[in-house]
C-alpha cells in the first residue's frame, strides 16, 4: 500500500512510529541518565500515541484502553519511578559515554536494515497499513537489546530493557491491532512488577559492590584458573 | 596289545639306560678333540651310582617342595622321553602325548627345577632360575615353530604320524625341514644347557644357569637331577635324529625290526654326540645377553621354516 | 512362571543373590549377619547357578520366559540355552566357592571403617547383574544387567576408598566401563535397526549387509573388549582388580571378564548373522598382542594382585585368539574346526575362571594373614601356610599350562586348532595363524616364568619381612574354598573328554556342529580331530607320573636307612645367606625386562645414600598410557578450557550472545 | 495405582479416557481450581504469617494440598479425557507435568522446612526474608501451574515471566554480593529472553488473525493447533525463532544459558531443586507446544522440519558444551546446574528429533530428570550444610561423616549419569534408539557427550563422597525422605514403567507427534 493511498491519520501513524525509532537511537547514544529517562518517557508517549491513532483510524475501540494503559505505564509511571530512583541513588548528574559511539550507532543502523530484511516477506503479504511498522518495532526491540549490550550502567540497562518493551507494545499494536485484554493486562502487570524489582535490585547491587556498573558484577565466572581436581 | 605295552616299557627303560652313555660319549670325544684321554665312556654311570647311595643333605631353609622336586623333574622328563619313538614307531605310549604335550612335560620339569632353585633362598639359585626361565621363554616358541613345521607337513602333531609321513614320502628335499632342523638344533643346545648357551662343566658363579639351580642338591636328589638332564639330552638327540632322519626305526614289533631300530638310533646318536662335541670344542660360551640373539635366530629359523612350508611347498 | 527346572534354578539364583544383597542392606550394623547369612546365601546362589548351568547344558535346547518388568512394549525376555548355561556354570563355580571362602575373609573387614553393608549389598547385586546378563534375551535387559554388573563392581572397587589410588582406579574403571557399555548399546542399536526390535529373536532373524555387520562387530568388539581388558583397552583392569577385596577380585577377574566373552560370543556368533573372515584376523591380532603384553607386564609386577590382574589380560588374549580361530574357520566354512577352536576358547574360559579364582583367593589368604600384597616383602610362606601354599602351587601350574593340569588342555586344543590352518584355502591366512601360535607359545613360556617368580618369591625361600614371618594358617573356610577350586583345576585337567562333552552342545548350538571325534577313542584319549592327528591322555600321563615317582620314592625309602640330614645351605661356600640376599622379584624379571625393554617405559634410579647403602628404584609404566589415554584426556581438558570462556562473568557479553544468536537464527531462516 | 499386573480392562478404559477430549463438567473444573487456588491463597497467607515455625508447616500443607489437587485433576483427566474451558486446557501432555510439578513442589517443601529453619537460625536471613521466601515459593508454584494449564499463549507468557519475577528475589535472598549478582544476571537475561518470546507471541497472534475470526481466541492454543496448517509459514518461522530464543533462555539452552548456573548456585538450595527440576521443564513445555504449531504451519513448505532441526541443533550444542563445562567446576551447585543444562539439551534434542519413540523418551526423561535432579539438589543441600561450604574441594569424605548423605549423593549422581537400573537410563536408551533410527552418526556425538559429562561429574564427585573426612566434620540432622522417595520412583521407572504411566505418556506422545508408540 503506497503512502499516498493512505489517509492522513494512517500517515500520521507511520510518522509517529518513525519518531519512536529515532528516539531509540537517541536513547542509545544519550550519555546523561536523566535525559535518557526523559527520552524513554517520550518514546512511551509516542507508542501510546500510535495506539491511540490506530484506534481512531481502525475503529478498534479496545485499543483506547490499551493506549491509556501504555501512556500511564510507559510515559508516566515507569519514568517517574526511574527518576525517583536515580535521585535516591544519587545518580541525577550521572553521565556515561559509549566507548565507540559511531560504531554503536552504525550497528544500530545495520540492525534496522536487518529488521527490514527479515520482515519483508511478511510485510509483502500483509494488508493493513500498519504492517510496515513491524520492521520498525523489531528494530526498536533489537536496538534496546543492543543498548543493554553496550551500556554498563544498571539503570541504563533497565532503560534498554524498557525500550525493548516499548518495541513490543508497538509491535502488538501495529501487527495485530492489540492483544487480547487479559494478555495486555498481564503484560502490563509483569512490567510493573519487574520495574519494582529493578528498583529493589539497584539498591541491593549498590549495597554489594558500591556502584551500579554491571561490569563489576563479575564474580560468578568459570574462567578463573582451577587447580586440577580429583 | 600287551606286547606293545611291554615293548613301550622296554623302550622307556632303554631311554633312561642309554642317557648316561650319550653324555659319556660326548665327553670322551670332546676330551679326545682337546688332546686329553678323558674319563671312560661309562663314567657317568659310576657317578650316578655314587650319588644315589651317598648321604643326602638338605638345607635348613628348604621347604618340602625342595625334596619333591627331583622326583617330579625326573619323572616328567622320563615320561617325555618315553613318548618319543626311539626304536619302534607305533607304540601306545606315543599316543599318550603328542609333540605339544612333550613340550609341556619338559616345561613341567623346568618349572619345578626353577622352583627348587629358588627354594633354599640363596642368591645363586634365584639367579639360575631367572636365567633359565628367560632362556626357555625364548626357546620354547622356537621349538614349537620347528615342530609345527613338521606337524603341518604331516598334518598331525603326533610324533609317530610325523615320522610315518616322512618315511612314506621317502627322501624329499624340503627347504622347510632345513630351517626347522637348524632351529631345533639351536633350541636343543639352549635347552640342554650346552655351549654356547651354558657350560655344563662349569661352576663359575656368574655364568651358571642350570648348575646354579641344582647347587644345593646332594646325594640321590642330585643324582635324579643329573639323570634327568642326561635323559633330556638324549631326548633332544632322538628328536633331531628320528624326526629328520627316521630311517631305520622299527615299523613293526618283530625282534629284527627292533634290533635294526636300536642299532640305527645308536649310530645316529653317536654321530650327533660327536658333532656336539666338535661344536663345543670349537665354540666359546656366549655372554648371557647375547643368548636372546641366539634364540631369536632359532625363532627366525623356525618361522622361516613354517613360512617356506606354506609358501613353497603347499602350492597355490 | 517357567516349566523348565533349569530356568527355575536360574531364577532361584537371581532371587538368592537379591536376597543376600537385601539382607546385607537391612542388617545394617550387624556384621555377623553378613558373615553368617549373606555370604552363605551368595554360595547358595552360586550353587543354584551351577545347577542351572549344568542342567541347561545336559538337557539341551533352550527355554525362554518373559518377566513383567522393563518397557511397556518390551518386557524383559530371558532365555536359557547351552551358551548361557555354560556361562551360568562358570559364574556358579566361582561363586559357590565364595560361600565357603567369604565368611571367613570378610571377617577381617568387621573392625575396619568401611561399611560392610556396602560390601554385602553390592556383592549380591554384582552377582545378579552377571546372572541376568547371561540370561538376557533382549538388548534392554542385557544393557540393564550389564551396567548393573559394572556399577556394583565399581562400588566394590571403591570399597576401601580412603586410599586415593583406589578412588582413581574406581573412577577409571567406571569411566571405561561406561564407554564400553555405551559402545555395546550402539552395537545393539545397529542390530536392532535391521532386526526391527530389541529382542534377540528379531536380531537373529535380521540379515545385515556385510558393511553393517562389520560395524556391529566392531562396536561389539570394542565394547566387550573394553570389559575383557584387551590391549589397548586394558588400562583400567590392572588398576581396578587388585584394589577390590580379594574374593571380589576373584569374581571380577575370574567371572566378570568371562561375562564379556559371553556377550561377545552371543553378539558375534549368535546374533550378527554371517561371519566375515577378517573379523577373525582382527581377533587374532588383538588377542596375540593382549596375550603378550599382558604376560610381559605381569612378569614385571611386584604387587601380587596387580600381577594376577595383568595375567588376566593375557588369558583373555588367549581366549580371543581361540575365538579368532573359530571365526576364521567359520567364515571359511570349516565348521568342525571352528567348533574345535570355540571349544578351546570355552574350555579356557572355564579354566581361567577356576585358576584365576584360586590364585586370587590365595592372594586374599596371604593378604588376610600377612596384610601384604608386595611380593618383595614375602618369602617362605609355604612352610607357614602349607595348605594355601599347595593350592596356590596347583593354581600356578594350571595357569602356566603345564600337563596334566587344566590350563594345558585348553592351550593344547588351541594349538591343535591353529595347526589345522593348512586346511584353509587362503595362503595369507595359512601363514598368519602360525605367527599367532608362535606368540601363544612365547606367552606360555613367559607365563611359566611369571609364576615361577611368584611362587618362588612368595612361598619359597625365606621371609623378607617381620609380619610375613608371623603369617599363620587361615581359617578352614578359606582353605576349603581354595581346595575346591584346586581340586577342580586338577579334575578338569585330568578328565578333558568329559568336559568337552559338556561344552559340546554350545558349539553345536552356535556353529551347527560339535566335536564328535573328541572322545571317539574312549574316555582315556582326547582326540580332537582324529587319533592319527593328535592325541593326549591326561589320565595315563598322570598315572605314569604318579607311578614312577611313587616307585622311585619307595625304592629310596627301602634302600637308605638314613633319611636326609639338615645342614646350612652351601651357596658356593659364601657366608651364610640372609633373607636379604635372596633374589628379589624385580631381579628375577630383569633379564626379560632387558630383552623386551622396548615395550616399557623404564625409569631406573641408583643412588648411594649417606650411610653408604645403595638404593635402587625402578618405575615401569605402560607406553600405551601416553600414546592412547593421555591425549584423549588432554583433548577433553583443553576443549573444556576453551568452552568455559562462554561463562565470562560479564552480563553484557551474555546479552551479546543472546543478540548474536537471535540474529544468526533470523538470518538462517530468512535465507532458507 | 496400576501395576504391571493390573487387569487389562481398566488399562483400556484408561487409554480410552486419555485419548478423546470432551468438555468437562463443573466438578472436574474444581480439581483444577483446587490445584491453582491452593498456592495462590497459601502464598498470600504465607506472606502474612510472621512466625517462622508454623510457616514451614503451612508451606508443606499448602504444597500437599496442591499435590492432592493435581492428583485429582490427573485422575479426572485420565478417566474422562482432557479438560478444556475457561481459558484452560489440561490434556495428557501437561497433566503429567502438573502432577510432577506439584509432587516435586511438595517433596521439596518437606526438605525446605528444616533447611530454611536452619538457615534462619544461623542468621543468614531474617524472618522477613523467610516470609518472602515462603510467599514466593507458592507464587512460583502458582505461576508454573498456570503456565502448564493455560490454553492461552499470552497467559503462558505472563506466567513464565511471573515465574522469573517470583524467583528472582529468592535468588538474592542471602544478599551476598554473589547472590545479588546472580539475581541481576538472572533477571536481565531472562527478562530479555522473555521479552523476545513476547515478540514471538505477538507475531503468532498476527499470523492467527488471518485464520481465527474471534480475536479473543487468537492466542488460544487449541484453536491455533486446530488451524495450524493455515497459519502463514513465513510469519510462523520468524515467530518461532523469537519464541525459541526467548523460552530457550529459560530452558537454559547454550548460548543463552549463562544465568542458569549463577541462579542455581546462589539461591537457597530448595530453590535450586525446584528451578532445576521444574522451571526448566515448564519452559521446555512451552517450546514444545509452540513447535507443534510451527510444525503444523510449515508442513507444506520446503522446510517442514525447520523447528525440529533448530531444536536438535540447540539441544546438541547445549548437551556437549554443558558436558565440557562440568570438567572445570569448583562449586557443587554450579556443577549440578550444568548437568541440568546438559539434560535439558538432551530433551530438546529429542523433541527436535520428533517421532513417537524420541518424544516418548523425552517425556520420560523430563520426568526422571526432574525427580533425580531435585533429589540431588536436596542432598547437595545437606552436603553443603555438613561441609559448611559449596566449594567442591572443601567438601570431603561425606560417606565417612554421614553415610546417608554420601550414599544418596553417590547414587543420585549415578542415576543422573544414566546408569541402570535407574529411569534415566531407560529414557536415554530410548533416545539413543530413536537417534539410531534417523541419524545414526549423531549417536556417536551423543555417546561422546554422555561419556564426557559422566567423567566431568564423577571426577568431582569422587573426592567429595569418598575418602577421609576432615577433622571436626559433624553429621547434620537430615531428612532424607524426599531423596528416598524420588530415587525410589526413579528406580521403579527404570525397572518397570507402570502401564498407566505408559499409557499416559503414550497419549501425550500421540498428542505431540500424532501417532502412538504403543
Amino acid at each position: 500500500m503506497s503512502l499516498t493511498a493512505m489517509t492522513l491519520l494512517q500517515q500520521f501513524v507511520l510518522l509517529l512510529a518513525a519518531l519512536a525509532l529515532f528516539l531509540s537511537f537517541v536513547l542509545l547514544a544519550q550519555p546523561r541518565l536523566v535525559a535518557a529517562i526523559h527520552v524513554f518517557a517520550w518514546q512511551g508517549g509516542l507508542v501510546a500515541a500510535v495506539t491511540l491513532t490506530v484506534a481512531m483510524a481502525g475503529d478498534a475501540s479496545h485499543l483506547y484502553f490499551s493506549a491509556l494503559l501504555t501512556f500511564g505505564l510507559k510515559a508516566l509511571l515507569i519514568p517517574w519511578m526511574l527518576h525517583r530512583l536515580t535521585r535516591r541513588l544519587g545518580l541525577a548528574r550521572h553521565t556515561e559515554t559509549l566507548t565507540r559511539p559511531a560504531l554503536v550507532i552504525m550497528a544500530a543502523v545495520v540492525l534496522v536494515i536487518f529488521s527490514y530484511w527479515v520482515v519483508v516477506p511478511m510485510v509483502a503479504q500483509g494488508l493493513a497499513f500498519t504492517r510496515n511498522i513491524i520492521a520498525v518495532s523489531l528494530a526498536v526491540v533489537l536496538i534496546g537489546l543492543l543498548m543493554m549490550v553496550f551500556r554498563q550502567q544498571a539503570v541504563a540497562q533497565v532503560l534498554g530493557f524498557m525500550s525493548m518493551e516499548n518495541g513490543l507494545f508497538l509491535a502488538a499494536v501495529s501487527a495485530t491491532a492489540g492483544m487480547p485484554l487479559v494478555v495486555e493486562l498481564g503484560v502490563a502487570f509483569d512490567v510493573l512488577v519487574a520495574m519494582v524489582l529493578f528498583g529493589v535490585f539497584f539498591f541491593q547491587i549498590r549495597e554489594s559492590i558500591d556502584s551500579l556498573d554491571v561490569d563489576r558484577l563479575n564474580r560468578l565466572t568459570e574462567t578463573n584458573e582451577v587447580e586440577g581436581a580429583s | 596289545m600287551i606286547s606293545a605295552w611291554l615293548i613301550a616299557l622296554l623302550q622307556a627303560l632303554l631311554c633312561a639306560a642309554l642317557a648316561p652313555l650319550l653324555v659319556g660319549w660326548v665327553r670322551k670325544v670332546k676330551a679326545r678333540l682337546q688332546n686329553r684321554r678323558g674319563a671312560p665312556v661309562l663314567q657317568p654311570y659310576s657317578d650316578l651310582r655314587k650319588l644315589l647311595f651317598k648321604e643326602t643333605r638338605v638345607a635348613h631353609t628348604a621347604s618340602p617342595l625342595f625334596r619333591i622336586a627331583p622326583y617330579i623333574v625326573f619323572v616328567a622328563t622320563w615320561l617325555a622321553a618315553a613318548t618319543v619313538p626311539l626304536i619302534a614307531l607305533d607304540l601306545p605310549t606315543a599316543r599318550i602325548a603328542d609333540i605339544i604335550v612333550l613340550v609341556g612335560l619338559l616345561a613341567l620339569a623346568r618349572f619345578f627345577l626353577a622352583l627348587a632353585g629358588m627354594d633354599v633362598g640363596t642368591a645363586f639359585g634365584g639367579m639360575g632360575a631367572s636365567r633359565e626361565m628367560m632362556v626357555s621363554a625364548l626357546a620354547e616358541p622356537a621349538m614349537l615353530m620347528a615342530v609345527f613345521t613338521l606337524a603341518m607337513t604331516a598334518h598331525s602333531t603326533s610324533l609317530v604320524s610325523v615320522m610315518e609321513h616322512h618315511l612314506a614320502d621317502g627322501f624329499v628335499l624340503r627347504p622347510s625341514y632345513l630351517f626347522a632342523f637348524g632351529a631345533l638344533i639351536l633350541v636343543a643346545l639352549a635347552e640342554c644347557g650346552r655351549i654356547p648357551v651354558d657350560n655344563p662343566s662349569t661352576h663359575l658363579e656368574l655364568t651358571m644357569i642350570h648348575e646354579a639351580m641344582i647347587l644345593e642338591y646332594t646325594g640321590r636328589h642330585l643324582a635324579l637331577m643329573e639323570w634327568a638332564a642326561q635323559i633330556k639330552l638324549l631326548l633332544y638327540g632322538v628328536l633331531v635324529a628320528n624326526l629328520f632322519f627316521p630311517w631305520g626305526i622299527g615299523a613293526a614289533f618283530g625282534p629284527l625290526a627292533l634290533g635294526i631300530g636300536l642299532a640305527a638310533v645308536v649310530v645316529k646318536l653317536g654321530v650327533l654326540g660327536a658333532a656336539l662335541a666338535v661344536g663345543e670344542t670349537v665354540l666359546a660360551k656366549m655372554r648371557l645377553f647375547r643368548v636372546p640373539a641366539f634364540l631369536n635366530l632359532a625363532l627366525l629359523l623356525g618361522l622361516l621354516g613354517l613360512l617356506s612350508h606354506v609358501i613353497l611347498e603347499v602350492g597355490a | 512362571m517357567s516349566a523348565s527346572p533349569a530356568l527355575s534354578l536360574a531364577f532361584l539364583a537371581v532371587v538368592l543373590g537379591l536376597g543376600s544383597s537385601a539382607i546385607s542392606l537391612l542388617a545394617g550394623r550387624q556384621p555377623r549377619v553378613l558373615r553368617l547369612l549373606a555370604m552363605p546365601l551368595v554360595g547358595l546362589c552360586g550353587l543354584a547357578a551351577l545347577g542351572a548351568g549344568v542342567l541347561a547344558l545336559t538337557q539341551g535346547g533352550s527355554v525362554s520366559a518373559t518377566l513383567p518388568l522393563g518397557l511397556p512394549w518390551m518386557p524383559w525376555h530371558v532365555r536359557l540355552d547351552a551358551l548361557s548355561g555354560l556361562f551360568l556354570m562358570v559364574i556358579g563355580l566361582v561363586t559357590s566357592v565364595l560361600g565357603l571362602y567369604g565368611p571367613a575373609y570378610v571377617r577381617s573387614f568387621e573392625y575396619g571403617r568401611d561399611s560392610l553393608v556396602a560390601l554385602g549389598g553390592f556383592t549380591g547385586l554384582f552377582l545378579v547383574g552377571m546372572l541376568l546378563v547371561v540370561l538376557a534375551d533382549d538388548a534392554f535387559l542385557f544393557m540393564v544387567a550389564w551396567e548393573l554388573m559394572s556399577l556394583s563392581s565399581y562400588f566394590l572397587v571403591a570399597f576401601q576408598h580412603e586410599n586415593a589410588a583406589n578412588r582413581r582406579a574406581a573412577f577409571l574403571y567406571l569411566l571405561m566401563a561406561h564407554i564400553g557399555g555405551l559402545t555395546i548399546l550402539l552395537g545393539f542399536g545397529v542390530l536392532a535397526a535391521f532386526g526391527g526390535g530389541f529382542d534377540f529373536d528379531a536380531m537373529r532373524a535380521a540379515t545385515l549387509s556385510p558393511g553393517w555387520a562389520s560395524v556391529a562387530f566392531a562396536l561389539a568388539f570394542v565394547g566387550f573388549g573394553m570389559k575383557a581388558g584387551l590391549v589397548p583397552m586394558h588400562a583400567w583392569l590392572p588398576e581396578a582388580h587388585p584394589v577390590a577385596p580379594s574374593h571380589i577380585s576373584a569374581l571380577m577377574s575370574g567371572v566378570m571378564l568371562k561375562v564379556a566373552v559371553y556377550g561377545f560370543i552371543r553378539v558375534v556368533l549368535d546374533l550378527n548373522g554371517e561371519v566375515q573372515w577378517f573379523w577373525g584376523v582382527v581377533l587374532l591380532a588383538v588377542g596375540s598382542v593382549s596375550a603378550l603384553m599382558g604376560v610381559l607386564f605381569a612378569l614385571m609386577q611386584t604387587d601380587l594382585k596387580r600381577l594376577l590382574a595383568y595375567s588376566s589380560v593375557e588369558n583373555l588374549g588367549i581366549i580371543f585368539i581361540a575365538l579368532g580361530l573359530a571365526l576364521l574357520f567359520q567364515a571359511t566354512e570349516h565348521s568342525m574346526l571352528a567348533a574345535l577352536a570355540l571349544v578351546a576358547a570355552l574350555y579356557h574360559v572355564i579354566n581361567h575362571a577356576l585358576f584365576k579364582g584360586l590364585l586370587f583367593l590365595g592372594a586374599g589368604a596371604i593378604l588376610h594373614s600377612t596384610h601384604e600384597r608386595d611380593l618383595e616383602q614375602m618369602g617362605g610362606l609355604l612352610r607357614r601356610m602349607p595348605w594355601t601354599g599347595y593350592f596356590f602351587l596347583i593354581g600356578c601350574l594350571s595357569i602356566s599350562a603345564l600337563p596334566p593340569f587344566n590350563g594345558f588342555v585348553s592351550e593344547w586344543l588351541t594349538f591343535q586348532a591353529a595347526l589345522q590352518a593348512w586346511q584353509l584355502e587362503s595362503g595369507v591366512l595359512r601363514s598368519l595363524i602360525p605367527i599367532a601360535s608362535a606368540v601363544l607359545a612365547l606367552t606360555g613360556a613367559l607365563v611359566a616364568a611369571t609364576f615361577v617368580k611368584v611362587y618362588g618369591v612368595a612361598f619359597l625361600g625365606q621371609a623378607r619381612s617381620r609380619h610375613v614371618r608371623r603369617a599363620r594358617v587361615v581359617p578352614f573356610g578359606m582353605r576349603a574354598g581354595q581346595g575346591v577350586l584346586a581340586l577342580l583345576c586338577v579334575l578338569l585337567g585330568v578328565l578333558p573328554t568329559q568336559v568337552i562333552h559338556l561344552i559340546d552342545p554350545v558349539a553345536t548350538e552356535l556353529l551347527g556342529t560339535g566335536m564328535p571325534q573328541a572322545g571317539a577313542s574312549g574316555w582315556l584319549w582326547l582326540t580332537p580331530i582324529s587319533a592319527e592327528t593328535a592325541s593326549y591322555s591326561a589320565p595315563l600321563s598322570i598315572l605314569a607320573l604318579a607311578l614312577i615317582a611313587g616307585l622311585a620314592i619307595w625304592w629310596f625309602k627301602r634302600r637308605t636307612v638314613r633319611g636326609v640330614r639338615r645342614c646350612d645351605p652351601w651357596d658356593c661356600g659364601f657366608a651364610a645367606p640372609t633373607p636379604r640376599m635372596q633374589y628379589t622379584a624385580t631381579a628375577f624379571a630383569q633379564p626379560v625386562r632387558r630383552v623386551f625393554g622396548l615395550l616399557f617405559e623404564i625409569e631406573e634410579d641408583r643412588t648411594t645414600g649417606e650411610d653408604g647403602v645403595q638404593r635402587y628404584r625402578l618405575r615401569l609404566t605402560d607406553r600405551l598410557w601416553g600414546l592412547v589415554y593421555a591425549p584423549v584426556a588432554r583433548g577433553v581438558e583443553s576443549a573444556s578450557r576453551r568452552v568455559v570462556r562462554l561463562q565470562s562473568g560479564n552480563v553484557r557479553v551474555y546479552l551479546g550472545w543472546t543478540l548474536a544468536t537471535l540474529l544468526v537464527l533470523l538470518w538462517i531462516i530468512s535465507g532458507a | 495405582m496400576g501395576t504391571p499386573g493390573r487387569p487389562r480392562g481398566s488399562l483400556e478404559r484408561l487409554e480410552r479416557g486419555l485419548c478423546p477430549s470432551y468438555a468437562g463438567g463443573a466438578p472436574r473444573m474444581s480439581a483444577l481450581m483446587l490445584t491453582l487456588l491452593a498456592p495462590l491463597i497459601g502464598g498470600v497467607a504465607l506472606i502474612l504469617t510472621r512466625a517462622p515455625g508454623p510457616a514451614g508447616w503451612l508451606n508443606l500443607g499448602v504444597s500437599a494440598l496442591t499435590f492432592g489437587g493435581a492428583i485429582w485433576l490427573a485422575l479426572s483427566v485420565g478417566l474422562q479425557g482432557s479438560l478444556e474451558g475457561a481459558g484452560f486446557r489440561v490434556d495428557a501432555f501437561n497433566v503429567y507435568l502438573v502432577v510432577l510439578t506439584a509432587f516435586v513442589g511438595m517433596t521439596t517443601s518437606i526438605f525446605s522446612r528444616p533447611y530454611m529453619r536452619h538457615v534462619c537460625a544461623s542468621g543468614r536471613i531474617s524472618t522477613g526474608s523467610l516470609r518472602i521466601y515462603h510467599g514466593m515459593y507458592q507464587a512460583f508454584m502458582l505461576t508454573m501451574l498456570v503456565a502448564l494449564t493455560t490454553d492461552n499463549l499470552g497467559v503462558l507468557w505472563v506466567a513464565v515471566e511471573g515465574a522469573t519475577l517470583a524467583t528472582v528475589l529468592l535468588v538474592s535472598l542471602y544478599r551476598t554480593p554473589e547472590a545479588v549478582e546472580a539475581a541481576w544476571k538472572y533477571f536481565i537475561l531472562c527478562g530479555v529472553g522473555i521479552a523476545l518470546a513476547l515478540f514471538g507471541t505477538v507475531l503468532t497472534y498476527f499470523a492467527s488473525q488471518h485464520v481465527v475470526q474471534d480475536p479473543d481466541a487468537g492466542l488460544t492454543w487449541s484453536v491455533l493447533y486446530a488451524n495450524a496448517h493455515a497459519l502463514d509459514p513465513t510469519v510462523m518461522r520468524i515467530a518461532f525463532v523469537f519464541l525459541l530464543v526467548g523460552y530457550g533462555t529459560k530452558v537454559g539452552l547454550v548460548p543463552m544459558h549463562q544465568w542458569l548456573p549463577d541462579a542455581h548456585s546462589e539461591g537457597p538450595t530448595p530453590m535450586s531443586a525446584v528451578l532445576s527440576g521444574l522451571l526448566l521443564n515448564v519452559a521446555l513445555y512451552a517450546v514444545v507446544r509452540l513447535k507443534m504449531l510451527v510444525d503444523g504451519s510449515l508442513a507444506e513448505t520446503a522446510t517442514p522440519h525447520l523447528a525440529g532441526s533448530l531444536l536438535m541443533g540447540f539441544g546438541l550444542v547445549s548437551f556437549v558444551v554443558a558436558g565440557l563445562f562440568l570438567h572445570r567446576q569448583r562449586d557443587i551447585k554450579r556443577m549440578f546446574s550444568y548437568s541440568s543444562i546438559e539434560h535439558m539439551g538432551l530433551m530438546t534434542f529429542a523433541f527436535g528429533l520428533g517421532g513417537p519413540l524420541a518424544t516418548f523418551g523425552a517425556l520420560l526423561h523430563m520426568l526422571v530428570h526432574s525427580l533425580t535432579k531435585s533429589a540431588i539438589f536436596v542432598t547437595v543441600g545437606h552436603a553443603t550444610h555438613i561441609a559448611g561450604t559449596q566449594a567442591i574441594d572443601r567438601i570431603r569424605g561425606l560417606i565417612r561423616t554421614q553415610p546417608a548423605v554420601g550414599w544418596s549423593l553417590l547414587i543420585g549422581v549415578t542415576a543422573i549419569a544414566g546408569f541402570p537400573p535407574f529411569g534415566v537410563f531407560t529414557s536415554e536408551f530410548l533416545l539413543l534408539t530413536a537417534t539410531m533410527q534417523s541419524y545414526p552418526w549423531l549417536t556417536v556425538v551423543l555417546l561422546s557427550g554422555l561419556v564426557v559429562a559422566f567423567a566431568g561429574l564423577f571426577r568431582h564427585l569422587h573426592p567429595m563422597v569418598y575418602g577421609t573426612a576432615p577433622e571436626g566434620q559433624q553429621p547434620v540432622q537430615a531428612n532424607m525422605l524426599p531423596v528416598l522417595l524420588h530415587l525410589g520412583l526413579v528406580l521403579w521407572l527404570g525397572l518397570a514403567i507402570p502401564s498407566f504411566l505408559a499409557a499416559w505418556l503414550d497419549s501425550a506422545t500421540q498428542l505431540i507427534t500424532g501417532s502412538h508408540l504403543l
